[in-house]
């Protein structure tokens, strides 16, 4: 090695100085701001949807004069799905931007690798994503921390609920023997362990398959096995990409089950001009037949095209909405970004979402501030989602049996 | 001379060793996660000198991951001793699949490591009793309870050992044992050269060195899973990282490792939309105008620049 | 690429064998059998262009996946403005992939033929994450697929009832093998490949053009795989990931068959198909139709190494 | 006493029979030429012998010790050295390095030992600039180069497959002289070669391959006009 090596070596350190220097100069002049911290994995279409609503959130409430008269600036990073960069994202939010709150999230394997980062700060953290009741457990005793979505056994539990309420109503519907097709990863997986508990007056047995996501994508031999199991209800918990193909190979092995449920994060974009689709049941938080039933959907709805000119595709766009919405009514509340009365202002929360509920917090069974906590049952009738139960927000009547034409 | 020889080495040092003094969380973070993919890069390019293709770091990192947080949460070590026991289960384990699969050459040891990976995946994925099954384990605190200093000085020093293993490596008859087999296995072997028992001995030290870098991922960001502490992230990263900064030696895998590591954090600040369509596009075109690696093309310039003034 | 040749003594005793144990599957296990022949062929379809080029042109193309998933959009939204089923779009879809596969090769891999072996590896690794982020940018990750009623017909054989449509899969791969044998045997560019594939430099001596051979054989390949993408979709959802899991799958296939040896690449796609499908049969076993893939790929890598060793 | 000495060797690929029935012995300080039309099975039965193939039957003994068996770098511990026909130089090594292999892991030298150890044997064969890199040296150099590193193991019987190859007859001059120096420190030699005129002016003894087998054994001058050899050669030339 030379000096001239050495001199190279010098130039990108300076570079690599002047880099960080210039990005900490231009937030320390941005000083009267409110800051919002998102993390978000943008190369899916849940955070890059998620990122856009909660831009359409701060674009309003600035609109209207912003928060305490301080204009809203949120932050955005990408978690790239990976539990590394998402640890990255919150110590480059905390130390160099220096965000007040930390809203966003998607998957739960990411959540757990931010948790330790997060617990180091110890800020005021809203949180959308991470279902599993691993990150429960990892979020024990964080008197800051606010999740929205409802974890998995809550969201159990909201069905067992929900079919209940659905039997009674229309006593036509029996369940008695439940078949859960459940993709092989922890989503999956989690979601039927959780489901055992839930239903556990229900005779349940379940297979699970592989995920088109990952390279799979053929059902069938778990298809035969609920045939033959012959269930009132059969239900598939997996992803978007399973959602046709398993329709497809259901008709095609000749498997009509009377309730046909699917449980993916998120529908295909062309799903409801399937004519397969027609009866099937969805579990999910929101869907755009909500605008119907809701004034606050309507309006999200409506501005979302407005502004992006394209649709909400999945709930995470409404949730990141929500979002940004609850952490600044409750800093209005709270009149300041001290984190006692924001905790304080938070845990008041009374927000009426564009998912159709309002929002508050209560404790779940481990952590102070749940969120939500129920689910919808929906059903795709003519091409579109209608929500069937609760039925307080119900769009349209349940059809019944699933007939599978 | 000789010491303005070591000037670079030492300022570096220097810098790692002192980099939380002068960075803030956010750059130990992103420095400590460059330095786990470093040592992943490092340690598949030290196989690659003996002419094997490895495809099973992600495999022996996920195997480490698994048995450093087993051992920490059923027998409640230190994390330090479980880690270093996760490096020893991927050596181990590597060291027994090398008896079987080191008689494979080129593709075919390439994607039989890559199927053994595969099914380390699939048979932890089926035990949930012990392993927590699809959704894996959690640890009840992470290492250092998270302070990046800390953890980014533990990486480093598991990042220098494996440099130091590497230099050792590159000058000791090890080097000549490992070249003449990539060069020309027959060769080797009728000159002397113990064939099956130095891939053996590589095999099993490089894997136990991704065995080690996945114990310490594991209890710096508190958990295993399946898809998690497997991602293929964790062999494709490390190989563009290494064919990146140049292949067969200790600086190339380094360099890119620093480089690409650097750049994705960069590019995803930059660009939030898309910024791995330009982090791809960065990596054709380095590799077709740097064929050698960014430390060929270093070396390169440094051989003009010195013809240049008329230097030896 | 030693192909057909090799073929004869050994393939038909064990083409007795298979025949046997056809047999007795289709009396124990009839669906294992059927979605095993069709699962496997579509591993077998996607796998024979894969192949292709690492048997001639000697690049392990991690990117052909991705092309497969673009040939996947293509046939979609080519269906969405025009209204092509997409098995019709696999027509235009072999004329706009052996374009892209030709300005890729010219634009990239020609550059690198001459660098060390595995910045090939890397080029296509780089390659495919521009395909699979170019395709996440333009259609968002979220999965499209058209509606086609004739994916779900069925068929009825006494008591069973099973797919007929996904046989598509099994024959296109019989068929391509049968087409691209024909071609690497009886035309001039076949033959050149063939002669390429198995020594370059012999080939150059005898006055081929190795380097429009390599565009060829890379275009070829590049258009089938684009115009089996189609041919994917009629029956699986595409996605920018959706495929980066078959490019792993194919590579596998071919290692199983050993470089150059298309037939064993279709008899092996059947093999793991049928394999996997025989373990997902059996309730409650399901999670280890993966180390079934796995094993048996270890399985005949380590075997055949181990007779050719002591043989 | 036989420094090597082979029984019935034999080795099939297949259906192949590539040597058959080799038996022979190879005398302390003996130059012996294997020479035979192309396909005769010479670089097979040096193979074999050196360990790269194991042989279908037959026995080969080093000295005293049965070396059948053995792996190839046993073989060469115990003193087998070998060049290879199509020159492999180590491309990633220096010319030193080359060389050292063999002393490192034939000999089991260290490695500063064995940096003086390839210095010695580059002097003796006239290789100069030993930390060229190996794009640098020319086939001579080269071709030395492979004896060199079969050298630095320390052989007591060392292999040459068609070293002179490529040579000019300055350069073959050149080489002769080098492997008579060899055999005078007491190492007998093995050569196979095409070039009649190396193998009349070399060797002590020849023996000739044909379809893998022996089928003339003796002086060159006795050898070259067995009529079996010259059928042999002649079948080739048509």
């Amino acid at each position: 090695m030379s000096l001239k090596g050495k001199r190279m070596g010098l130039r990108v350190w300076a570079l690599a100085i002047l880099v960080v220097v210039g990005v900490g100069l231009f937030v320390a002049a941005d000083e009267g701001t409110i800051k919002l911290g998102a993390i978000l994995p943008l190369g899916d279409i849940t955070g890059a949807q998620a990122s856009k609503a909660m831009q359409l959130a701060v674009a309003e409430i600035n609109a209207a004069g912003g928060v305490l008269g301080r204009q809203l600036e949120l932050f955005i990073v990408d978690d790239e799905s990976k539990p590394d960069k998402g640890a990255a994202a919150v110590d480059l939010l905390a130390t160099v931007d220096n965000v007040d709150v930390f809203i966003g999230g998607m998957s739960s394997g990411v959540h757990l690798g931010e948790l330790p980062a997060l617990k180091k700060y110890e800020k005021v953290t809203v949180w959308i994503g991470a279902a599993s009741s691993l990150v429960e457990q990892a979020a024990v005793g964080l008197d800051w921390y606010f999740h929205i979505h409802p974890w998995d056994y809550l969201q159990g539990a909201s069905y067992v609920q929900g079919w209940a309420d659905l039997q009674t109503q229309y006593p036509l519907i029996k369940i008695s023997k439940v078949f859960w097709a459940y993709e092989d990863g922890a989503f999956g997986t989690s979601s039927f362990q959780g489901s055992l508990v839930a239903f556990s007056n229900w005779l349940n047995s379940g297979e699970p398959f592989k995920s088109a996501l990952l390279g799979g994508g053929d059902y069938r031999s778990v298809l035969r096995h609920a045939m033959d199991y012959d269930p009132d209800m059969f239900v598939w918990v997996g992803y978007a990409a399973d959602a046709l193909p398993m329709m497809e190979q259901a008709a095609e092995i000749g498997f009509t089950p009377p309730l046909f449920v699917g449980s993916p994060p998120g529908w295909p974009a062309d799903f409801g001009t399937s004519p397969l689709a027609e009866g099937v049941i969805s579990y999910g938080m929101w869907a755009p037949s909500i605008k119907d039933v809701s004034p606050v959907s309507q309006h999200f709805w409506d501005a979302y095209i407005a502004k992006f000119s394209e649709q909400p595709a999945t709930y995470f766009a409404p949730l990141g909405y929500t979002n940004v919405y609850v952490v600044a009514e409750a800093i209005q509340r709270a009149g300041t970004l001290e984190k006692q009365a924001l905790i304080t202002a938070l845990e008041a929360t009374n927000y009426a979402s564009p998912l159709g509920e309002t929002l508050t917090f209560t404790p779940s069974k481990l952590i102070a501030h749940q969120g939500f906590r129920n689910q919808k049952i929906l059903q795709w009738q003519d091409g579109q989602q209608q929500v069937i139960w609760p039925f307080a927000y119900a769009t349209a009547l349940p059809r019944y049996p699933f007939t599978g034409k | 001379m000789r010491i303005a020889r070591y000037v670079p080495y030492l300022v570096g040092a220097a810098v790692a060793a002192t980099f939380p003094l002068f960075s803030g969380a956010y750059l130990e973070q992103v420095a400590g996660a460059t330095l786990i993919y470093l040592t992943l890069a490092l340690s598949w390019d030290m196989l690659l000198r003996s002419g094997q293709l490895g495809f099973g770091t992600a495999g022996f990192f996920g195997l480490g991951s698994y048995a450093a947080v087993l051992l920490f949460l059923n027998v409640g070590v230190q994390p330090f001793v479980s880690i270093i026991f996760g490096g020893i289960v991927a050596g181990v384990v590597a060291l027994l699949l090398g008896l079987a699969v080191l008689r494979l050459r080129g593709m075919y040891f390439a994607i039989t490591t890559l199927a053994l990976a595969g099914i380390f995946a699939v048979v932890l994925r089926n035990f949930p009793s012990l392993t927590g099954g699809a959704e894996g384990k959690m640890l009840p605190s992470c290492i250092f309870s998270g302070d990046t200093a800390n953890v980014y000085w533990l990486i480093l020093v598991v990042a220098v050992m494996t440099i130091v293993i590497s230099e050792v490596f590159e000058r000791t008859r090890i080097h000549v044992a490992l070249t003449s087999i990539r060069n020309d296995e027959r060769v080797a072997k009728s000159s002397g050269v113990n064939v099956f028992k130095y891939l053996v001995f590589v095999f099993a030290v490089t894997s136990a060195i991704q065995g080690i870098a996945g114990g310490v991922y594991a209890h710096v960001f508190g958990f295993v899973s399946p898809e998690g502490s497997f991602s293929a992230n964790f062999l494709l990263l490390p190989l563009a990282m290494a064919l990146l900064g140049g292949i067969h030696s200790t600086w190339g895998p380094v360099i890119g490792a620093l480089v690409l590591g650097a750049l994705s954090e960069y590019l995803k600040l930059q660009i939030p939309y898309g910024h791995l369509l330009v982090y791809g596009a960065i990596i054709v075109v380095v590799i077709l105008f740097l064929p050698q690696g960014l430390s060929g093309a270093a070396r390169a310039w440094r051989g003009r620049s010195h013809a240049a003034r008329g230097a030896r | 690429m030693r192909l057909l040749r090799r073929l004869r003594r050994g393939q038909v005793l064990l083409l007795l064998v298979s025949l046997g144990v056809l047999v007795l599957m289709m009396l124990w296990k009839p669906y294992a059998l059927i979605e095993g022949l069709q699962r496997g062929g579509l591993y077998a379809l996607i796998a024979l262009p894969m192949a292709l080029i690492l048997g001639v042109v000697g690049i392990i193309n991690l990117a052909h996946g991705e092309f497969m998933m673009l040939g996947a959009y293509f046939a979609y939204w080519l269906g969405v403005y025009t209204g092509l089923d997409p098995l019709v779009a696999m027509i235009p879809a072999l004329v706009a992939f052996a374009l892209l596969g030709a300005a890729t090769y010219l634009l990239t891999i020609r550059r690198a033929l001459k660098a060390p072996e595995l910045n090939q590896l890397l080029l296509t690794f780089g390659v495919a994450m521009v395909g699979a982020e170019f395709a996440n940018l333009m259609w968002t990750s979220q999965p499209l697929k058209p509606h086609l009623s004739y994916v779900y017909s069925s068929m009825t054989l006494g008591k069973l009832r099973f797919g007929a449509y996904a046989f598509v899969y099994t024959v296109s791969a019989i068929v391509l093998l049968v087409l691209l044998s024909l071609f690497l045997r009886r035309t001039r560019l076949g033959r050149a490949a063939l002669a390429v594939g198995q020594n370059p430099r012999g080939a150059k001596l005898v006055g081929i053009d190795i380097n429009r051979t390599y565009l060829a054989i890379f275009s070829l390949s590049i258009a089938l795989v684009g115009a089996i993408g189609a041919m994917f979709l009629t029956r699986n959802s595409v996605f920018p990931s959706a495929g980066s899991p078959y490019t792993m799958k194919s590579f596998c296939l071919i290692a199983l068959a050993g470089i150059g040896n298309l037939p064993s690449v279709v008899w092996g796609g059947f093999g793991l198909g049928i394999a996997e499908a025989l373990v997902l049969s059996f309730r409650g076993y399901g999670g280890w139709a993966d180390v079934v893939f796995f094993a048996v790929l270890v399985a005949v890598i380590l075997g055949r190494s181990y007779r050719r060793q002591t043989a | 006493m036989a420094v090597l000495r082979t029984e019935s060797l034999e080795r099939r690929f297949g259906g192949l029979v590539a040597v058959h029935d080799l038996t022979f012995e190879l005398a302390e300080n003996e130059i012996l030429g294997i020479i035979g039309p192309n396909g005769a099975g010479k670089t097979t039965a040096i193979n074999v012998i050196s360990g790269l193939y194991m042989p279908t039957t037959g026995r080969i003994f080093l000295g005293e010790d049965e070396i059948t068996y053995a792996p190839p770098h046993v073989r060469c511990h115990m003193g087998i050295g070998r060049t290879f026909q199509l020159v492999h130089p180590l491309v990633d090594l220096t010319a030193r390095e080359n060389i050292m292999v063999g002393a490192l892991f034939g000999r089991n030298q260290r490695l500063r030992q064995a940096r003086k150890t390839a210095e010695e044997i580059a002097a003796k064969l006239d290789l100069e600039g030993i930390d060229r890199s190996v794009s640098d040296l020319t086939v001579l150099e080269i071709k030395k180069l492979e004896i060199g590193r079969a050298l630095a193991s320390n052989p007591k019987v060392l292999f040459l497959d068609e070293v002179m190859a490529g040579l000019n007859s300055d350069e073959t001059k050149a080489a002769l002289d080098a492997v008579r120096r060899i055999r005078d420190q007491g190492v007998a030699i093995c050569v196979v070669e095409h070039v009649m005129s190396v193998i009349r002016d070399l060797t002590d003894r020849v023996v000739v391959l044909d379809g893998g087998t022996i089928i003339a054994e003796g002086p060159y001058s006795k050898v070259s006009a067995d009529p079996r050899v010259i059928a042999a050669y002649l079948g080739e030339e048509e």
